[in-house]
């Protein structure tokens, strides 16, 4: 381009000097998109239509009922006793409830230590496997953790983790690292670590993937660069690949911290909460609430507390989708 | 011995012949360049050299040392890369620096240097940038910029201008030529623009399909290409080709074209007659369209072909003539133009110092 | 066939002025050439007349009917596109029987005639052996002759052709703007077509107009835009290696006048440079040469400056010479033979017939009648 | 030197592999043991197949009703997702709407929403409009995440069709509709097949909505293994082959699309 301007940007076009109130409405309506014809939109609103109506439906009312709920003492195990309005009463309790900030803090650990060591693990691993995991089958094999369903695999490890028969405890004695005929999940101070490591175990072939995808498409032309410059190999994981990757990573990293947040079906499996809700997830612990104890208001609650947590982050990853979207 | 020296190499990717025994030499303070379509192997060769890709087989020699196992980073090179190949992290101004530093100069040093550069490049108002936000072009520049600013044994520079809007093309050329002329630098220079390799190099090494076809300064391969590829790929417009018969008609040597007798040199037709003696005579002839010369008169020794249109091109008018069958090129300057419009029909004359005789099969050259 | 005029058309997007108050037409049967840098509005006026975008303002006609509310169809022009755009899920001839297969054309062509006509587009185009195949199976030459098919075969009025031969190779790009002109020229269809290269532009265009930031800048016949460039800017885009544009000024000394740019001296014609002194008052403007313009030689060439040899690039029949003389750099293109030296001394003579001024201020040209003696 | 370096790595990626589907294994061994087998301490690994276990997964227990129960719903639901989400995406790539980018965002963060969030607000509406436990809410349940996830994905496929293509079809005198039908679904025909593949993934691996919302009539398979568990004497070498059962058929369709699946799972951002 050089010195050439391209393209003039500017507030003012030759049509605006001049043209007053309606021109300036015209302009901002373009903003806005009303630029395209009005078949075009038509058309274009028809498409859109019976999904915006359906993810109204199972979307957005949903959330909105639960801010109902939430403002209401509705308990089903004392339906007949009926339900009124009590302000922000759920709202109060709830943040003065140790249990709850107790299964806050599980589902934190749960989240960032799980999280993080997949993210290394995974990272490690796709570096070494970058450029050598062409087979569909061995991909395949990867991608089987995570396309099973999360019932399956807590089912399987409720099984290696049996304090009896488990294969897992029966090697963790063999090394010596578990006395006696200790079960993992029946532990307290154990339960969560193991349900962690289950986690662990699924996930981290996600972040590879993910990860391996991500370096696979990293321009080798740096890296060329970097070898006639003679750098170093540390020079070059953290001047070259960490920086390009950065998009991939964070990516990855806010997709398993949502899920992550929003664990239910594993911990319902292997330990329902418990030893003594030392597994208490959120999740866990709003079902329990809400559908064993029936009380839906106070879960309506905790649920709207997760949905506001999962959307400050979505918003972060939808800038970053949209990014890296854009550039792919 | 000469600084760089490739013998004997071959490359090979699985089945794919990429570079076919290639032997070539590079001296000290020399600009070579690579010039060829793409795929045809120079950019397999230059990375060779770099050490980027592994020879199939064949030796490199650096300064009379064989590299063939050396790391590029022990080579001593330094190399501009098409796709600019820039540290993301880094501004411009340490992505230039990069080099310098893994060579442990004083900061004093770098400095001077990287500013030498981007002045000599034209990068000054981004050197603390970061390469991202910026255009493509200058982009190139400061990836030529790095493989610049290294006092390097030799330059290598894979087609380090290719993305850059004309006019900036043009200047780096001349700068680039400049640079190396008065500094005495080593340059191996890759390109598939024929421009470039002719404006600036000492010699040029014509590629295709893995071989080299020439290796001769500019003038030599315009003036005398050994076979009909170089012949075509140099040259704007292109030659024209057309199929001919060696006569000899009145004790004169004529060529017949076209259903046309035209006459040729003596000394031509004497070199040509023996080589096209095992072919009954016939020949492949190219004239190139800036040696062709058109009259509406009436004149000896004429081919007559038709316009069929004209296109000014500002400082030269470019002819197409229905020639027989066939359809040719010519290109007259403004001056000597002579006006003729489409439809008309015209008398053409063959510059008799620079026509080209090629086998018919084997696209050699018979004359050179 | 149709007359395309476009009437102080405005079109931008959210912010971006793409196109400011663009007057054009184009004659029945006639080829016009658009010809700017990227991003200077073309692809977007052709898609204005297309009907591919709608103005914002102003008004286009096609055989002087107002068509700003006409849908693309109706407007009966066709187009190619940068990218020929051509589908990857169908073969060459389903490719091209596409516009004819259309719901707006499905009851005029029969599918016996879709296969004639399809036929008959292919052989002209030579591309007759490839109809079964996908475009990914293509070269960028076949390819660009499916897209022309393409456009040829509805019997449109207008071809708007958007930079059709941009991404071929040089070679390929000689032979295809010869085929595209000949082919315009006998189907005598009006034509639009866009370039960013001014020798594809001069080659093909029965005229040309030249188009920046959205403004056309000046349209003209291939020769004049060459010889009588209505701006600086168009000097400089036109020519290879591009007009030398220098500030310059005219002194008198004794009897004889003389142009100065910086330290360089250069004799200029009485007539000439009163003419131009009266047209700017101080004598100051910018001058352009052209490369080929001038004379270079070794031997001294009295009364005429002196210049040194800064590079030099052979190009086969030609050389291009940079020439400095304190600040002032110069082009030259010369026959090959000269064989300079870096830092060699050479006399330089402009053809001072053949000198563009232009204003300091504005970039316009200064007209000065002597120029009946350029072409 | 270098011929160890592949030995090591290669035997990294097979120790790796093997960690990663370990558990699976160990469930598909298990399917094939004996209750004896089973509870043998150190655990065995070689032993006699035995078929008893798959036997009476077929012929006891509720196996077959709750696969066809998975089966129709996940059938349905995908199909509806895909059907009303394909030109919901194709309407967000191409055309520039009024609040694009909040539409974007919104659909977003629905399929991020926690499922708990959704289940309470259903079950109470449900019961109140007695459609507890039929397949029908089960499929509308399931939009909440397959939907979304149809739109965002398909969008980003859409996005990467020269528009064009269809330009030159608008000049030919095609109408939209047959533009979307002709020109821009034919090219989008992998990412059709791989957001319906994991549509089907997902829904057929849903718990949490499963298991709150049904109890007999339409209970679907995950709820229905969980229950196995929560009994007191476990069946091992049944869960096993339930557990085999319910996966393979996941494996196979993966199978097929593992070129999309990170594009997929990274909801298009990343190209695998």
């Amino acid at each position: 381009m050089g010195k050439s301007d391209v393209v003039e940007k500017g507030r003012t076009s030759a049509y605006t000097e001049g043209g007053g109130v309606k021109v300036w409405i015209k302009e901002k309506l373009e903003d806005f998109g009303f630029a395209i014809s009005k078949t075009q939109r038509r058309f274009a609103l028809a498409l859109l239509l019976p999904a915006v109506v359906v993810l109204a439906l199972v979307g957005v009312f949903p959330a909105i009922y639960c801010g109902w709920l939430s403002l209401t003492n509705i308990n089903l195990a004392r339906a007949a006793a009926g339900f009124k309005y009590i302000g922000f009463e759920n709202w109060e309790n709830l943040l003065r409830s140790p249990y709850f900030w107790n299964s806050f803090k599980i589902t934190l650990i749960f989240m960032i230590v799980a999280v993080s060591v997949e993210f290394v693990l995974g990272l490690g691993i796709a570096l070494v496997l970058a450029g050598r995991l062409r087979s569909k089958f061995l991909r395949t094999i990867m991608l089987i953790p995570m396309i099973m369903a999360p019932v399956v695999v807590g089912l399987c490890f409720y099984y290696l983790y049996d304090g009896f028969f488990g294969i897992i405890p029966w090697m963790l004695r063999k090394i010596g690292i578990l006395g006696g005929n200790i079960a993992p999940l029946g532990e307290a101070n154990i339960a969560l670590w193991a349900v962690v490591a289950v986690d662990i175990w699924q996930w981290t072939p996600f972040m590879v993937l993910i990860l391996l995808a991500g370096l696979e498409s990293l321009p080798v032309a740096p890296y060329e660069a970097a070898q006639v410059d003679n750098a170093s190999k540390w020079q070059v994981f953290t001047k070259i690949t960490l920086p390009l990757l950065r998009p991939v990573i964070l990516i990855a990293i806010l997709l398993r911290v949502i899920d992550a947040f929003k664990v239910f079906d594993k911990i319902y499996v292997l330990t329902a909460g418990g030893p003594s809700s030392a597994t208490d997830v959120l999740s866990m612990w709003t079902y329990r609430k809400s559908f064993l104890r029936f009380n839906i208001s106070l879960g309506a609650t905790v649920s709207l507390i997760m949905l506001y947590v999962v959307l400050i982050i979505c918003v972060f990853l939808s800038t970053v989708l949209t990014l890296e979207r854009k550039r792919g | 011995m000469a600084l760089l020296k490739l013998e004997n190499v071959w490359k090979r990717y699985g089945e794919v012949e990429a570079v076919k025994n290639v032997n070539l030499e590079c001296e000290q303070g020399e600009f070579l360049s690579l010039l060829g379509p793409s795929g045809c192997g120079k950019t397999s060769t230059l990375r060779m050299i770099a050490g980027l890709e592994k020879i199939t087989s064949g030796n490199i020699y650096i300064k009379g040392q064989l590299v063939n196992d050396l790391q590029p980073g022990k080579r001593n090179i330094a190399m501009a890369f098409e796709n600019y190949a820039l540290y993301p992290t880094l501004v411009v101004y340490e992505n230039i620096a990069f080099p310098l530093r893994a060579k442990k100069l004083s900061e004093k040093e770098i400095k001077k240097r990287v500013l030498w550069v981007a002045e000599l490049l034209e990068i000054e108002d981004i050197l603390y940038s970061k390469p991202k936000g910026l255009s493509g072009g200058q982009q190139q520049r400061i990836s030529l910029a790095r493989a610049l600013v290294k006092d390097a044994d030799i330059h290598l520079m894979d087609e380090p201008i290719s993305h850059l809007d004309a006019d900036m093309r043009r200047r780096m050329r001349r700068e680039l030529k400049r640079l190396h002329q008065t500094t005495g630098m080593t340059v191996v220079y890759v390109t598939h623009d024929q421009l470039e390799a002719m404006s600036m190099a000492d010699r040029i090494a014509v590629m295709n399909n893995g071989v080299i076809h020439q290796i001769g300064t500019p003038t030599e391969i315009f003036n005398h290409p050994k076979d009909e590829f170089v012949a075509g790929f140099i040259g704007s417009p292109p030659i024209n080709f057309l199929e001919s018969r060696l006569r000899v008609e009145k004790g004169r040597y004529a060529i017949e074209v076209e259903k046309f007798l035209y006459f040729i040199p003596d000394r031509l037709g004497k070199k040509v007659e023996k080589a096209s003696d095992l072919l009954g005579g016939r020949v492949r002839l190219g004239v190139r369209p800036g040696d062709i010369a058109l009259s509406l008169k009436k004149v000896d020794n004429a081919l007559s072909g038709k316009v069929i249109l004209v296109e000014p091109v500002g400082e030269s008018v470019v002819y197409h003539i229905r020639l027989g069958e066939k359809e040719i090129i010519a290109e007259v300057s403004v001056e000597e133009d002579i006006n003729v419009s489409e439809g008309e029909g015209i008398r053409i004359i063959f510059n008799p110092d620079r026509l080209y005789f090629f086998h018919p099969e084997t696209g050699k050259s018979l004359h050179t | 066939m149709a007359k395309v005029v476009l009437k102080n058309v405005y079109k931008s997007y959210g912010e971006v002025k793409a196109i400011r108050g663009v007057n054009l037409s184009c004659e029945e049967g006639q080829l016009l050439a658009l010809l700017g840098p990227s991003g200077a509005g073309k692809t977007t006026t052709l898609k204005l007349i297309a009907g591919l975008e709608k103005c914002d303002g102003g008004e286009i006609f096609l055989n002087d009917r107002n068509v700003n509310e006409v849908s693309p169809f109706e407007r009966n022009v066709a187009m190619t596109f940068e990218n020929y755009a051509l589908y990857p899920h169908f073969t060459v001839f389903e490719n091209l029987a596409f516009p004819l297969r259309s719901p707006r054309r499905r009851h005029i062509y029969s599918e016996k005639d879709v296969r004639k006509k399809v036929e008959e587009i292919a052989t002209l185009l030579g591309i007759h052996q490839l109809l079964d195949r996908r475009p990914t199976q293509l070269s960028g030459g076949q390819r660009q002759r499916v897209s022309l098919g393409r456009m040829l075969v509805t019997n449109p009025d207008v071809f708007l052709m958007d930079e059709p031969i941009a991404h071929l190779d040089a070679k390929l790009r000689y032979f295809l703007t010869g085929e595209i002109k000949k082919l315009q020229k006998r189907l005598g269809v009006t034509t639009i077509y866009t370039t960013h290269d001014y020798m594809e532009a001069l080659a093909i265009g029965d005229r040309v107009a030249v188009i920046n930031t959205g403004k056309v800048l000046q349209v003209g016949s291939p020769d004049e835009i060459f010889n009588r460039p209505n701006t600086e800017f168009i000097g400089k885009l036109i020519g290879d290696p591009p007009m030398n544009v220098l500030e310059c000024e005219i002194v008198k000394k004794e009897k004889n006048y003389f142009l100065k740019i910086g330290e360089l001296i250069h004799p200029l014609s009485a007539r000439m440079a009163e003419k131009l002194l009266q047209e700017v008052k101080d004598g100051k403007s910018r001058v352009g040469i052209r490369p080929t313009d001038m004379q270079v030689s070794r031997e001294k060439i009295p009364g005429y400056p002196e210049m040194e040899v800064y590079v030099s690039e052979p190009l086969g029949d030609k050389e291009i010479l940079t020439l400095k003389k304190g600040n002032v750099s110069i082009q030259a293109k010369i026959k090959a033979g000269l064989e300079s030296k870096v830092g060699e001394h050479l006399w330089v003579k402009f053809d001072f017939k053949r000198l563009h001024f232009f204003d300091r201020e504005t970039g316009n040209r200064i007209h000065l009648d002597v120029e009946y003696l350029v072409l | 030197m270098k011929k160890i370096t592949t030995i090591l790595i290669y035997a990294f990626i097979t120790i790796v592999l093997f960690v990663f589907v370990f558990h699976y294994i160990w469930m598909v061994l298990t399917s094939f043991k004996t209750r004896l087998d089973i509870f043998t301490v150190p655990p065995k690994f070689i032993f006699k197949p035995y078929l008893q276990n798959y036997i009476d997964v077929f012929t006891r227990g509720r196996f077959l009703r709750n696969f066809l129960n998975s089966a129709i719903v996940v059938a349905c639901a995908t199909f509806i997702s895909v059907a009303v989400g394909t030109p919901a995406a194709y309407s967000l790539a191409r055309f520039e709407l009024m609040g694009k980018k909040h539409i974007s965002m919104w659909i977003l963060s629905i399929r991020m929403m926690p499922p708990i969030v959704a289940v309470i607000p259903f079950f109470l509406i449900a019961s109140k409009l007695r459609i507890l436990d039929t397949h029908g809410l089960l499929m509308l349940v399931y939009m909440t995440f397959n939907l979304p996830f149809v739109i965002w994905i398909l969008r980003s496929f859409f996005e990467d069709v020269p528009i064009e293509l269809e330009q030159a079809a608008i000049l030919d005198g095609y109408s939209r509709w047959s533009i979307f039908t002709k020109v821009a679904l034919p090219l989008v025909k992998p990412g059709l097949v791989s957001v319906t593949i994991l549509c089907i993934i997902f829904s057929w691996n849903e718990f949490l909505f499963a298991n709150v919302l049904t109890k007999e009539v339409a209970q679907t398979l995950p709820p229905a293994i969980s229950v196995l568990v929560t009994t007191r004497t476990v069946q091992w070498g049944r869960v096993g082959a339930l557990a085999t059962l319910v996966v393979l058929p996941i494996v196979i369709f993966t199978y097929f699309i593992q070129r999309h699946m990170v594009r997929g799972l990274t909801l298009g951002a990343v190209k695998g």
